[in-house]
């Protein structure tokens, strides 16, 4: 059997509910895919969306999104700021033609340990079946080549 | 030149176990910027602490990255460690790889590579760290109970008594909770109303407790120690500065139907009314849904018989700002009721009733006197069944948890029906007999034993009405799963104790995290079981998780010690995760451009506009700046400036991109 | 939307009045149904005590014939093949493994994302619709719906909406004009599994609740499995023996009983085909009045 | 004297103005922006067809600033600029007069916010023709095809920052772009920088871009950025109701939210 690709997935959480769904996971001992690393932030209405897309640009191959469900936020409302702020982005991408698959936006509380698993398995898969993230690197070398051809007809 | 110290915990074999820890502190001392790197069997232990210590000062290490539990475990112990040996305690990172990577993943190349990521990523994180200082604010020394049942009786006193001032809120007419309602209590039967009564009174007379009845919180917002509370206080209809509680109102009103609450619906009360005789206050209010006067416009006879005149009409609902340190919910628990159990007929047959409906049978003070009698004809029962059980522990009925307080209840109830009908006939369904308190298997035993109740484990599948009887089928497992079939007179279901039905409501105006079934989280399951994630905010009884009325008790002094703690001293200091608006050389003053947008995002109103003005008083420019004191670190401002004029202290945009960037490129 | 229809053994064979009847109602009321071609056994009898994957591999056959044959939605009638193809279904579509895995075993892809409709939602879908124009008879007596345990449990592939006290049928029955009783073993067990192996049993479990429907004064039985009307309607001699008294409630399926009232003929119903005699419920029928 | 010139004339005479920003002619038929400090200066002033720059953008000057009592002739992306400027505290110490010409070719002047609002309001222009379909075409066109168009588009960019210049909304002193503790953008013009650079600078606009088009327009190597925010202020306009260059008061989608927020990817 061929080796099967394992992407990269970076996980952007909110302390209060995802990464405690993730450290409960953790205590519960429920075993999931070992691609999604998580990076912690106090609070989604934190997470900015120049932070996707660098993590697109230094070779992600997925991003999970996730925090605290709606009315949950440990400070009010950052989530439902971050939720508007997703939903445009996510039509700015869209409209971009960037293939908005690779991110996955979800709630998952400090409860959700079992559900937390079951996101990066269902994330991790998916991304597998999409293969490496190569549009960002496609598009460096297409300039170059589009550079240098002009070049040569100049 | 950072030079960053990297530990790498084996937490016993929990980290050893699946991640090669040797490897990844070579690995990690390779990397750009490590001064010294090492693996350990417990970082949190005193040698472990120690080693740090010593690391940082023989290799003057200006960093550290201590990789092993989640940070909501160990970081401050690990902060306390770098500040001992003379470095800012926020130069300290922590690397989670045990509840993220070596307790979910199996022993692999692929979990080591993870853990070492991980480690990378903290490294660069801290690189880019900056010494901060806790922030100092002053503390409010009063605390809110929310609920007036036993646990908020209980926390209130406590904190009453210590000297700090207490406001109880309680959503009815009169505190005193379910505990008010209960016949006898186990494991030793003594009247329930008798050891309550006297707490309440206490409550009422405390000169350091203000008591709300008939209210409920409205708003919270603030944090610990400076919470604002928004309270309402629902129109009773009826001032009570006037009214002596003399009664004549209640006895003369006209509308007396009303299905009685404090009695399960097994009486009837008035449309004015207070809920029972031991009332605290004892005064009444009007249920405006049921009082003619509000429905119908017409009746007036209460204002008209009140020798005190007062009762007022046109009074309405009142909100009230309190400013309190500490907040103490214990808000209670429900059963779950009607519907629910279609297989048992429990809405459909009158005498299938539940456990609180018993207690009332069983009261003195209840609708029956104390006899036991069926609500459908008033007869006393030859034969009763109780089902432990009923929807707990029941995945089919979406409750996995046991509701924890019906074995023992079932129990005394099959006991006080002995007691009172020495030839009646119980029977309890159970699935297993879980009395683990102190003298409670001594309890249950002496109804199996001494009271002769029949206890048989299995469920029961179905009850319905045939020939007058109540035919209960169900299992016996002990008897090789025979099929049993009793015809009973009267059955009494334990059902589930689940969460009020405005937990999420609440939960959510307190911004307190809860479980899938609405009952309240504690901020760790072993270690803080009284404390919310939401500091400030204690548990204290039902609303956490279904707990009977010694362990409800203690748990509210438990987090009345922690408001007292928290008052021992007038000003508290806080973590610095603040956001901070940049500064630069005049005339420029800072990058902000004050175009005021982050202000709303403020869910704490912390960001306030600032005028820069030059010596002679002239306005050169708006921005806006950070109140230290409100802001709670969410960081929301952060990724909505523009021109990223605003950072987060401990989550900075450089901090963030470093890690993302260290992560991706090993 | 063309609708596909699952027949199973049992609706060619012992219950081939239920198809008939479902078919006679579904005429009257305009609606097609398209049986899958080359569709096989659902395993229901002995493949889940034997094999788990080849009590996958069966109804997923069916489930991937009937995805390339076009079809949205298919109707199962037998409560055994809903019950096998319904729980295939939910494993095959959350497990990607599980999928590929029984894919190769069948050698045809599958989506498993057709729409599965027991009988109850077919008629609520479908017939409901357009039964009012259809209706002319009421069936003027008290039926007491039994719904047995395939279309109750499991928890994860119930049909039913309250599975402890389903009211799908007696709904039904409302329609067609009769009055449902209130009883207590809509979800009794008939004791289907044990049809051959231990009469004696299935009379004892029958037997039950065969009386408690004559004790509550029902009129007939109805039911929507064809091992429930087996064992309720062919085991009487036992039932008799068990219950010490002879029994004369005739048991019925869902679609008879709805066909009456839209005024299908009794034999077109497939009615001479049982053996209780149905005569009592034939002779009922009054016209409803306009 | 035009009508325009006659009460811009009256303005400088009565003291209501101290500098006038409008509009006069260049070569080729073009018509580019002229800053006026007295009445004798007014007949250079023209408005016709070609006025398009967005003279808001003058705003932000310090020696413009200066001037404290500032006319400026506004079409109606200009007067939606301001509208949305003054939303964002940005106008709030130039005292200003606003000149514009309707449809019926009168000169209005306003001395207030609350009227520009309230004209901006009451013409609150639509898309044009040509954006019409150009974002027509671009959303029937697969994800790959547009992500192909874009990867094309922004291959071209040269970093210049001519959309930024031009832009009324990017009146940050300081811009992220060259922001270099961290590095969020790179500095060449390679394509994966400029897909961020074009990526960051439609969200910062988008909720708060009022569609003056200008940045497509001058672009120096044609790029339509200008549909980036144009398709985004749709999207926002769809999900959560609000305008931009709409109300003084409250101007962007982005710091608000309701808890009934819907969509659909959220898992």
């Amino acid at each position: 059997m061929s080796e099967q690709f394992e992407p990269k997935i970076v996980a952007f959480v909110c302390n209060w509910c995802t990464y405690a769904g993730a450290d409960l996971a953790g205590t519960s001992r429920t075993k999931y895919a070992t691609n999604v690393s998580i990076i912690r932030f106090p609070c989604t209405g934190r997470i900015d969306f120049m932070l996707l897309m660098k993590a697109f640009e230094n070779g992600a191959d997925g991003i999970i999104v996730s925090g605290c469900h709606p009315n949950d936020c440990h400070y009010t409302s950052g989530n439902f700021h971050a939720r508007r702020r997703w939903i445009v982005f996510r039509s700015l991408l869209d409209f971009m033609g960037f293939d908005t698959d690779r991110i996955t936006f979800s709630w998952v509380s400090a409860a959700e340990g079992a559900k937390w698993a079951g996101l990066v398995d269902e994330t991790t898969q998916r991304i597998r079946e999409k293969g490496a993230f190569t549009d960002f690197k496609k598009l460096d070398c297409s300039t170059f080549e589009k550079i240098s051809h002009d070049a040569i007809t100049e | 030149m950072a030079r960053i110290g990297v530990f790498i915990c084996h937490c016993g074999e929990n980290i050893s176990a699946t991640v090669d820890v040797a490897k990844v502190a070579e690995k990690a001392g390779k990397l750009s910027g490590v001064a010294y790197s090492v693996d350990y069997k417990y970082m949190c232990s005193d040698p472990g602490q120690t080693l740090i210590i010593d690391a940082i000062k023989e290799h003057k290490l200006t960093g550290i990255v201590v990789a092993s539990c989640s940070p909501r475990m160990h970081e401050g112990t690990f902060r306390k460690a770098a500040e001992k040996a003379g470095i800012n305690p926020y130069f300290c990172e922590m690397a989670n790889i045990r509840e993220q990577v070596s307790w979910v993943h199996p022993k692999s190349d692929a979990t080591t590579q993870k853990a070492l990521d991980i480690v990378r990523t903290m490294v660069e994180k801290v690189k880019k760290n900056t010494a901060l200082t806790p922030i100092k604010v002053p503390i409010t020394k009063t605390a809110l109970v929310i609920g007036g049942g036993i646990a908020g009786i209980q926390a209130a006193l406590d904190i009453a008594n210590a000297g700090h001032s207490v406001i109880m809120v309680e959503k009815k007419p009169s505190i005193g909770g379910h505990m008010s309602q209960l016949s006898e209590t186990f494991p030793t039967l003594d009247c329930s109303q008798c050891i309550l009564t006297p707490r309440m009174v206490e409550v009422a007379q405390h000169p350091n407790i203000t008591l709300y009845t008939y209210a409920e919180v409205e708003k919270v917002t603030g944090f610990v120690g400076n919470f604002e509370v928004t309270i309402r206080m629902k129109a009773k209809s009826v001032d009570h500065s006037k009214c002596t509680g003399c009664g004549t109102c209640w006895q003369k009103c006209p509308s007396k139907k009303i299905p009685d609450e404090f009695n399960e619906g097994m009486g009837f009360r008035t449309a004015i009314y207070s809920p029972f005789p031991q009332a605290v206050p004892n005064k009444p209010v009007i249920d405006r849904d049921h009082c003619n006067y509000f429905q119908k416009g017409k009746c007036g006879v209460c204002q008209k018989i009140c020798p005190a005149g007062a009762i007022d009409y046109e009074v309405q609902d009142e909100f009230l700002d309190v400013k309190v340190g500490a907040i103490i919910t214990a808000t209670g628990f429900d059963l779950k009721h009607a519907d629910f159990f279609p297989e048992y007929g429990y809405g459909q047959f009158k005498d299938v009733i539940d456990g609180m409906m018993f207690e009332r049978l069983a009261s003195a003070s209840g609708p029956t006197a104390g006899e036991i009698r069926r609500p459908s004809d008033g007869k006393i029962p030859e034969k009763i069944v109780f089902v432990a059980c009923a929807g707990s522990r029941d995945k089919a009925k979406g409750i996995e948890y046991c509701s924890k307080i019906c074995c023992m209840y079932t129990a005394k109830h099959a006991m006080l029906y002995k007691h009172k009908k020495h030839d009646g006939d119980a029977y309890v369904f159970y699935m297993d007999i879980r009395a683990a308190g102190k003298d409670y298997d001594e309890f249950v035993r002496r109804a199996i034993e001494e009271d002769d109740v029949h206890y048989i484990r299995g469920r029961v599948s179905r009850i319905y009405e045939k020939n007058g009887k109540l035919i209960v089928k169900g299992v016996d497992t002990l008897m090789n799963g025979d099929p049993v079939e009793i015809e009973a007179d009267m059955v009494v279901l334990a059902t589930a104790v689940i969460a009020n039905q405005d937990a999420e409501t609440v939960a959510q105006r307190m911004h307190i995290s809860y479980n899938k079934h609405h009952f309240f989280a504690e901020a760790h399951p072993k270690l803080r079981p009284v404390e919310t994630n939401t500091a400030g905010i204690m548990l204290a009884g039902a609303c956490q998780g279904a707990k009977d009325i010694p362990e409800t008790v203690s748990q509210a002094s438990a987090s009345a010690s922690k408001a007292i703690g928290l008052f021992s001293s007038n000003e508290m200091t806080r973590e610095p995760i603040v956001a901070v608006v940049n500064r630069q050389a005049p005339p420029n003053f800072t990058s902000c451009t004050g175009c005021m947008l982050c202000m709303e995002v403020c869910p704490y109103h912390a960001i306030e506009r600032e005028e820069m003005k030059d010596r002679t008083g002239n306005l050169i420019k708006v921005a806006v700046k950070v109140n230290a004191g409100l802001c709670q670190g969410c960081g929301t401002c952060v990724a909505m400036c523009r021109n990223k004029s605003i950072d987060l202290q401990g989550f900075s945009n450089d901090q963030m991109l470093s890690e993302v960037m260290a992560l991706l490129n090993s | 939307m063309r609708i596909g229809f699952y027949p199973g053994c049992s609706l060619e064979g012992s219950s081939k009045e239920y198809s008939d009847s479902l078919f006679a109602v579904a005429e009257k009321c305009g609606i097609m149904l398209e049986e899958i071609k080359d569709w096989s056994c659902c395993g229901a009898s002995a493949a889940h005590n034997l094999n788990h994957d080849l009590a996958l591999a069966l109804p997923a056959r069916t489930l991937a014939l009937a995805e390339k044959q076009g079809f949205e939605e298919v109707v199962i009638p037998c409560a055994a093949c809903y019950s096998r193809i319904a729980g295939t279904k939910q494993e095959i579509s959350n497990n990607v493994a599980t999928r590929k895995k029984i894919e190769r075993y069948i050698d045809l892809t599958l989506e498993a994302d057709i729409k599965i409709l027991t009988v109850f939602e077919f008629l609520q879908k479908y017939i409901f619709p357009v039964a009012d124009g259809h209706i002319v008879n009421k069936l003027n007596q008290k039926t007491a719906c039994y719904y047995g345990c395939l279309y109750s449990r499991p928890k994860e592939t119930a049909a039913l909406e309250q599975i402890e006290n389903p009211m799908e049928m007696d709904k039904v029955m409302v329609k067609a004009g009769a009055t449902p009783i209130d009883w207590a073993f809509k979800t009794e067990c008939c004791g289907a599994g044990f049809t051959m192996s231990r009469t004696d049993i299935v009379a004892k479990l029958s037997g039950k609740i065969i009386e408690d429907a004559a004790d509550r004064g029902a009129e007939s039985i109805i039911v929507a499995c064809p091992m429930c009307h087996v064992n309720l309607d062919m085991r009487r001699p036992e039932i008799k023996k068990q219950l010490n008294k002879e029994i004369n409630l005739p048991v019925l399926f869902i679609t008879q009983a709805l066909g009456l009232s839209m005024g299908i003929p009794a034999d077109q119903l497939g009615l001479n085909k049982h053996y209780v005699p149905t005569d009592k419920v034939v002779t009922c029928i009054v016209k409803k009045e306009a | 004297m035009t009508p325009l010139q006659n009460k811009v004339a009256e303005l400088f005479e009565n003291g209501t103005i101290s500098l006038m920003i409008g509009y006069k002619n260049a070569i080729n038929k073009l018509a580019v922006p002229c800053f006026i400090d007295h009445a004798t200066q007014v007949e250079q002033l023209i408005y016709t067809p070609e006025c398009k720059g967005n003279l808001s953008v003058y705003l932000h000057k310090a020696e413009i600033k200066q001037a404290k009592k500032i006319g400026i002739l506004a079409n109606i992306a200009t007067l939606r600029s301001l509208v949305q400027l003054t939303s964002e505290n940005q106008l709030s110490d130039i005292e200003k007069t606003v000149i514009t010409i309707n449809a019926q070719n009168e000169v209005l002047v306003f001395d207030n916010m609350e009227k520009v609002e309230e004209y901006v309001q009451a013409n609150f222009p639509e898309y044009t023709e040509e954006d019409k379909k150009l974002l027509e075409q671009l959303n029937s066109m697969t994800r790959a095809e547009r992500w192909q168009y874009w990867s094309e588009q922004f291959a071209a960019c040269v970093k210049c920052y001519a959309c930024r210049a031009v832009c009324p909304m990017c009146y940050c002193s300081s811009c992220t772009v060259e922001c270099n503790q961290p590095q969020w953008i790179k500095v060449s013009s390679e394509t994966t920088g400029n897909l961020e650079w074009h990526t960051m600078r439609a969200m910062h606009l988008a909720g708060r871009c009022i569609n003056c088009g200008e940045c497509g327009r001058i672009c120096p190597v044609g790029i339509p950025v200008h549909l980036l925010t144009a398709q985004m202020n749709l999207d926002i306009e769809k999900e959560f109701g609000s305008k931009t260059g709409f109300s003084c008061n409250s101007g962007y989608a982005l710091n608000t939210f309701k808890p009934e927020d819907k969509e659909q990817f959220i898992k």
